[in-house]
């Protein structure tokens, strides 16, 4: 981070800055907050991790200064955080990609459409879609055991949001994992598995595992079926299953030079780190337009 | 077959079975440590234990974390274990054995079996907000109190239970009141199976991460705390934030810190191990 | 000195009471939240429907798979943890040297202190896979690896505590057993055993209700399926493992989902507080014919 | 029943285990500094009666005492009785020896360490009057500081004998002390209840009737909870009036 | 020393708790169907002895034995032997009475029911039979299936020898079996004891020198872990060849 004004200023600061939520965040705010030391040494940042929920819950109390999502805002989270006289800003910070996974001898599949996925893990799929033969003829008739993660992450609601049309709205008889790690277990051990989790894990594994390309019939956004990868994320072309990162700042917390340093600091760095711990990068102009909003923001609020 | 060999073949069946389950036992945590130590003794070095944590699993340290860990278990040892004692004393020795002890005694076997999770809910509304103690460690030893005092108020009582009414008779026969018996005779002679039970207990505080999530622990915390006022990570949160990571590298970290909270208890039940023998030598009747 | 006394006797009063304040402070807790969850959901239905799916777009709220579920990795540990652990306490008392025991006893407590991850990645990774060599219809997750592991981790709940037990019975009745020529089998389960029997029990219980309260080995381990069934062989979903997502995960709180943990939490709560009345109450009668 | 002054008296006791009537409207006033000597088959009653002068068997659930038990003309079962202060001035000695888990030094003092006296020097001079008391002195004196429960079953009782009169108390209630005792031991422990009567109020049960005879000046004969006859010790061995005495008596050995 | 054959027998034994030298250089032959008394001053290690019979002290920690046993001429410290066999061939009384914490009933047939007698009207007969011997009979067969910890001491204590004879031994220990028995149980018991002989060989501690003179036929005199005198009861208590036994002896009371 070559930020000069902070540089010089930076090891005058002081203070704390609270930080709780989402654990699929966690790794980069862990990052900034881990090189930010080095920028300001006095001041002191925490990070928690109690999911997206329970971070939005203490931040629309008042109880942290940014809290990490893996989604947006809820409007029933939003007039919580009225309610407490709480205003804030919402900022991207880095893209995951939802990878769909097959164990590594199936040599069957070799990509697949959205509209397959959707036929896969739709609510009314639960109990009639139960082989590969189901899906495409010439896929073997052999049982299809589906894994994901759990019912309640941010990786499972932006899935269906973005596969089935519906948040939420899904088949339940697959096997649910909160840890990822797990189920890169379950999809390496198990020949006729089909399932989908962070990109980060895919990557770090990709000798138990192969991604298959997904095929969105949109050829506005890259032709035909299309692995996930750090360009095909990054440049959108891997759509409809890459999701957006978050970072919520609260407005009273801007107040505080730290936090403005603090934020410009993630915001010049997150491209960089985020990518170092598994994620992919926005591009830059994005970045520059969140930096924007948020000094917007911060001026705003100081009014 | 006479009736006797029968009974000698049975007899000498069970030993083999004896020996078997205890083996088990045995070969299971062998093979627990074993896949522990390969996985992570390679990892643990000075840098490890002082080094704050990191995005990167080699320069990543768990001095936060172990320190955090000792608190816990300082201020929750301090917390529940008069409390817990004294309540198992009131109990055993005091309390009338009517329909409150019967209700106190199946609602302290109720608070055995609540999830620690649940816990974590009640020490976030009690003592973060209410009491507004915030994420702090003391927040966080209260909650697990909480979470281990029916385990040792449980085990207190079966460990006074165990001391014969002659030593009570006769101290009381020698003019002294109630507390005097309990503080001469009955807690001296019961000290090793109430150790027992505090071993357990503080065993399962200590490996705890669930409600401390819940009520606030962090798991990025560049500094290590100083007063029970301050905000803190423990070991088990950071394992647990180490497993989940897709990196490799991560696990072997988590491995080591398992290394370390392991140590820790390996001390902690030492040091109660060696009380208890002491204790059982001089109580024998 | 009188003063004092009462003093005294006025502290540990207290702390005996604070246990029953805990009480009230978790009901308060589960009952704030879980009575707004029951005016949308009715008790009947929580109750009686089968399926548990409040977190998918077609709704429905039935407990009974989470119990189920729960039953079942319990039942599961308790059938390993419980003969296994009352032989380990037999044979350290009566057969084995008392340096052994002393060695051993430590050594088992270790189970019980390892942190509840490793276990569940234990139960995934080693037994799932071992166990599906013999049974070739186990799933990844399962209730069985689970509740094997889990029931190994309580086993020195059982041993250590059953074993204090059982030595805490006066010497002079070993000895009136060994001299009437008693093995040493029968010694432990004539006479020690039924004379320890209170201990025992109450080592049983801590066990159950630790197992019925474990969450991290069956959120790795057995699965997060909800499903009413008692077939050991399939994923399953407990009611911890559902509380533990929930509250970790990403659901708004205040939201009727995020309420759902709350309903959980109080069935958990009436689930161990019957279990904990039976066994006090076979407890008692035990008891009674020996006093 | 006698001119001196009642050092204990019972007057229409009942006592109860739950249900069972353990104790029949007894009446008794035993005098003060003389030994009393409680008799009759095992199981009659005579240690539920001992141990409710000193209230002994508070602690037993279930147990409850009808009527009035005085000392020195006080009822030791009102109210506001301190029942430790009792039992400092009645002393008492087990059927079974219960030694405390401690020193047989630690087990000796016990009873003036609880009362505060901390200095050094008086706990041990105590220790050692008491124990040469006991007639143990001897046999202890190089192993004070070892476990009371390493010793023999005589040693452990004569051991709770010196721990009784370390507090002097002005009452001795004595529930089979020598029973676990040889004779030497008995003999010494005889001729101290002898010496001990002088200053206290002895209260001794026994199934052995010449000791009675011996170190008894009033003896008591009890029958299944009922107290059948209370005389001079003398009188009730040469003409007991009661036949059932005289049954239990001449049924006797030796 | 008899011409008799001897049913037990100790050749240069020595036994130590630890360090502690409890029993030494101990050489001794005890007579088929005939009552053999140890006595001695409290500690002198009588039980310690006696427990030798039966290999009760192998359960105590740091307890070591030297020597040899004979129990038909055969050494019950040799590897081979079977100590449950042994216990069923020697049956113990203790001196503190242990009954089980079972019903009354349970506690006599335990022996039965171990060796696996399960027929229900054999146990019943045998229970009777034993009560009956030990004289507690008629005060429980009432309420043989109470509980036995409810009853009194002596009752308790009469209850274990009805226990130990239920399984009909050859031998019998008897450590101080009527230490806590009023005289009339006494009398039974001693009664019971001259029985008894007949068919059983019995040895038995006790300190009332009257009924080792009553019941034996032979007594040791033990001192500080060593045997002083063994002979005749009856030229022992007249003509003692021991200062010490003579000290001992003479210092009785009765
Ligand atoms: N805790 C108790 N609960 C119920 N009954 C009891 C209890 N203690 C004693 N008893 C009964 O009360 C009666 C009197 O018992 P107590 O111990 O006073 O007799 P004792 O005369 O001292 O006999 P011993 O000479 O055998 O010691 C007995 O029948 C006994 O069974
Ligand atoms: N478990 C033990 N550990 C160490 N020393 C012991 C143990 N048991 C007994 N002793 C010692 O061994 C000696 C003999 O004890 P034992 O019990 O045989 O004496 P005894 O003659 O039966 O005495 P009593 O008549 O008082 O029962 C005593 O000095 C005693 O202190
Ligand atoms: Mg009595
Ligand atoms: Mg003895
Ligand atoms: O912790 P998450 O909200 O990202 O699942």
């Amino acid at each position: 981070g070559g930020n000069s004004e902070n540089a010089e200023g930076g090891s005058s600061l002081s203070g704390s800055i609270q930080i709780d939520g989402s654990s699929t965040v966690y790794p980069i705010t862990e990052a900034v907050a881990e090189e930010f030391r080095a920028e300001a040494p006095d001041v002191k940042v925490t990070v928690g991790v109690s999911g997206t929920g329970g971070g939005m819950k203490k931040f629309t109390r008042g109880d942290i200064d940014i809290v990490d999502a893996s989604r947006q805002m809820k409007p029933s989270e939003d007039s919580l955080a009225q309610a407490n006289g709480i205003t804030y800003v919402e900022l991207s910070v880095a893209y995951d990609g939802l990878t769909v996974v097959v164990h590594p001898e199936n040599d069957w599949v070799k990509d697949i459409t959205v509209a397959e996925l959707k036929k896969i893990w739709e609510p009314a799929a639960q109990g009639t879609i139960k082989k590969w033969n189901q899906i495409r003829p010439e896929w073997p008739d052999k049982e299809l055991h589906l894994y994901g993660p759990g019912v309640e992450s941010g990786t499972y609601d932006y899935f269906t949001e973005a596969v089935v049309g519906e948040s939420h709205s899904s088949r339940g008889d697959y096997t649910a994992s909160e840890d990822d790690n797990v189920l890169v277990q379950g999809v390496s051990t198990d020949p006729y598995a089909l399932g989908f989790f962070g990109f980060a894990y895919f990557e770090e594994n990709q000798s138990k595992l192969k991604a298959v390309p997904v095929d969105d019939m949109d050829d506005s956004n890259g032709k035909g079926a299309i692995l996930p990868s750090l360009e095909t994320v990054k440049d959108g072309s891997y759509a409809p299953l890459s999701r957006p990162l978050y970072i919520y700042v609260n407005s009273k917390a801007t107040a505080r030079p730290e936090v403005i340093t603090f934020i410009n600091f993630y915001l010049d760095n997150a491209g960089e780190l985020s990518q170092e711990v598994g994620y992919i990068p926005l591009p830059d102009e994005l970045y520059k337009e969140q930096k924007q909003k948020f000094e917007q923001f911060a001026k705003g609020a100081q009014k | 077959m006479t009736n006797s060999d029968i009974n000698r073949l049975k007899d000498k069946a069970f030993q083999v079975f004896g020996i078997f389950c205890t083996f088990i036992g045995l070969v299971v945590l062998a093979v627990f440590l074993f896949d522990i130590i390969a996985e992570g003794i390679a990892r643990i070095d000075w840098d490890f234990l002082t080094s704050l944590p990191s995005r990167r699993a080699s320069r990543a340290g768990i001095l936060t974390a172990w320190v955090g860990t000792l608190w816990i278990l300082v201020l929750t040892t301090i917390i529940a274990f008069p409390l817990g004692v004294a309540a198992g004393v009131y109990l055993e020795e005091y309390g009338k054995k009517n329909k409150m002890a019967n209700f106190l005694e199946i609602n302290i076997a109720n608070l055995a079996g609540v999830p620690s999770i649940i816990y974590g809910l009640l020490g976030l509304e009690v003592f973060v907000r209410q009491m507004r103690l915030g994420g702090s460690l003391l927040a966080g030893a209260l909650t697990l109190s909480l979470l281990i005092l029916p385990i040792i108020i449980v085990t207190t009582r079966e460990a006074i239970k165990a001391v014969p009414r002659s030593i009570r008779d006769g101290s009381y026969a020698l003019g002294a009141s109630k507390w005097q018996t309990v503080w001469n005779q009955v807690l001296p002679a019961s000290f090793g199976g109430i150790l027992t039970g505090i071993i357990l207990a503080l065993s399962r505080a200590v490996g705890e991460a669930a409600p401390l999530i819940v009520i606030g622990a962090l798991a990025y915390v560049p500094f290590t705390p100083s007063t029970p006022m301050d905000e803190f990570t423990v070991l088990p949160i950071q394992i647990f934030n180490w497993t989940s990571r897709p990196q490799e590298a991560f696990l072997t970290n988590a491995a080591a810190a398992i290394i370390i909270l392991l140590i820790i208890t390996f001390l902690l039940n030492g040091i109660a191990v060696y009380l208890r023998n002491k204790q059982q030598k001089k109580v024998k009747w | 000195m009188r003063v004092s006394e009462k003093v005294i006797e006025g502290l540990l009063w207290l702390a005996a009471v604070i246990t029953i304040l805990i009480t009230a402070g978790i009901i308060w807790v589960l009952l704030s939240e879980s009575i707004s969850f029951f005016r949308v959901v009715s008790l009947a239905e929580f109750l009686t429907e089968k399926e548990w799916t409040p977190l998918f777009a077609d709704k429905k709220f039935g407990i009974m798979p989470l119990v189920a579920g729960t039953l079942l990795t319990t039942g599961v540990a308790i059938a390993v943890a419980l003969p296994i652990g009352l032989t380990i306490a037999v044979y350290l008392n009566e057969y084995a040297h008392a340096t052994l025991k002393q060695v051993v006893k430590p050594l088992l407590e270790v189970l019980a202190t390892i942190p509840t991850v490793v276990y569940g990645f234990f139960a995934l990774t080693v037994v799932t896979p071992f166990l599906q060599q013999f049974i070739p219809s186990l799933a990844g997750f399962n209730a069985l690896s689970a509740g094997i592991v889990m029931g190994i981790m309580i086993i020195p709940m059982i041993s250590s505590l059953s074993e204090d037990a059982i030595s805490s019975v006066p010497r002079s009745l070993r000895e009136a057993a060994y001299g009437m020529g008693s093995t040493r089998l029968q010694t432990s389960f004539g006479v020690m055993v039924p004379a320890a029997s209170s201990g025992i029990i109450v080592s049983v219980i801590l066990a159950i209700s630790r197992a019925v309260g474990e969450t991290m080995i069956v959120a790795v381990a057995a699965g997060q399926q909800p499903r009413l069934t008692l077939n050991p062989l399939v994923p399953i979903e407990t009611i911890t493992t559902y509380i533990v997502q929930v509250s970790l995960g990403d659901v708004p709180q205040g939201s009727l989902e995020y309420k759902t943990i709350f309903a959980a939490g109080i069935t958990l709560f009436v689930f161990t507080f019957a279990l904990n009345n039976l066994s006090f109450w076979i407890k008692k009668k035990y008891q009674e014919k020996y006093d | 029943m006698s001119k001196k002054t009642n050092k204990l008296e019972a007057i229409n006791l009942d006592a109860y285990y739950g249900d069972f009537h353990a104790l029949k409207n007894i009446n008794i006033g035993m005098e003060e500094k003389a030994v009393t000597a409680f008799i009759g088959p095992s199981g009659c009653g005579k240690s539920t009666f001992l141990r409710t002068f000193n209230r002994m068997n508070d602690y037993i659930d279930g147990f409850k005492v009808e009527g009035q038990i005085l000392l020195d003309g006080k009822d030791i079962y009102q109210k506001n009785i301190r029942v430790d202060e009792l039992r400092k001035e009645v002393g008492m000695v087990f059927q079974k020896p219960n030694p405390f888990p401690k020193s047989i030094f630690e087990n000796v003092v016990y009873g003036l360490k609880i009362q505060g006296i901390k200095k050094k020097s008086v706990l041990e001079e105590a220790a050692e009057t008491s124990l040469k008391r006991a007639a143990l002195w001897d046999e202890v004196k190089d192993k004070l500081h070892k476990s009371a429960l390493a010793l023999s079953g005589g040693q452990q009782q004569r051991l709770c004998i010196a721990r009784a009169l370390a507090i002097s108390p002005s009452v001795l209630l004595m529930d089979e002390p020598a029973s676990a005792l040889d004779p030497i031991s008995t003999a010494k422990v005889e001729e101290l209840i002898y010496e001990l009567k002088t200053d206290y109020t002895i209260v001794i049960v026994t199934h052995n009737m010449q000791q009675a005879g011996r170190v008894s000046d009033h003896t008591a004969f009890f029958y299944m909870g009922e107290l059948v006859e209370f005389n001079k010790t003398k009188t009730m061995f040469t003409s007991p009036k009661d036949e059932r005495t005289q049954n239990y008596i001449t049924g006797r050995f030796g």
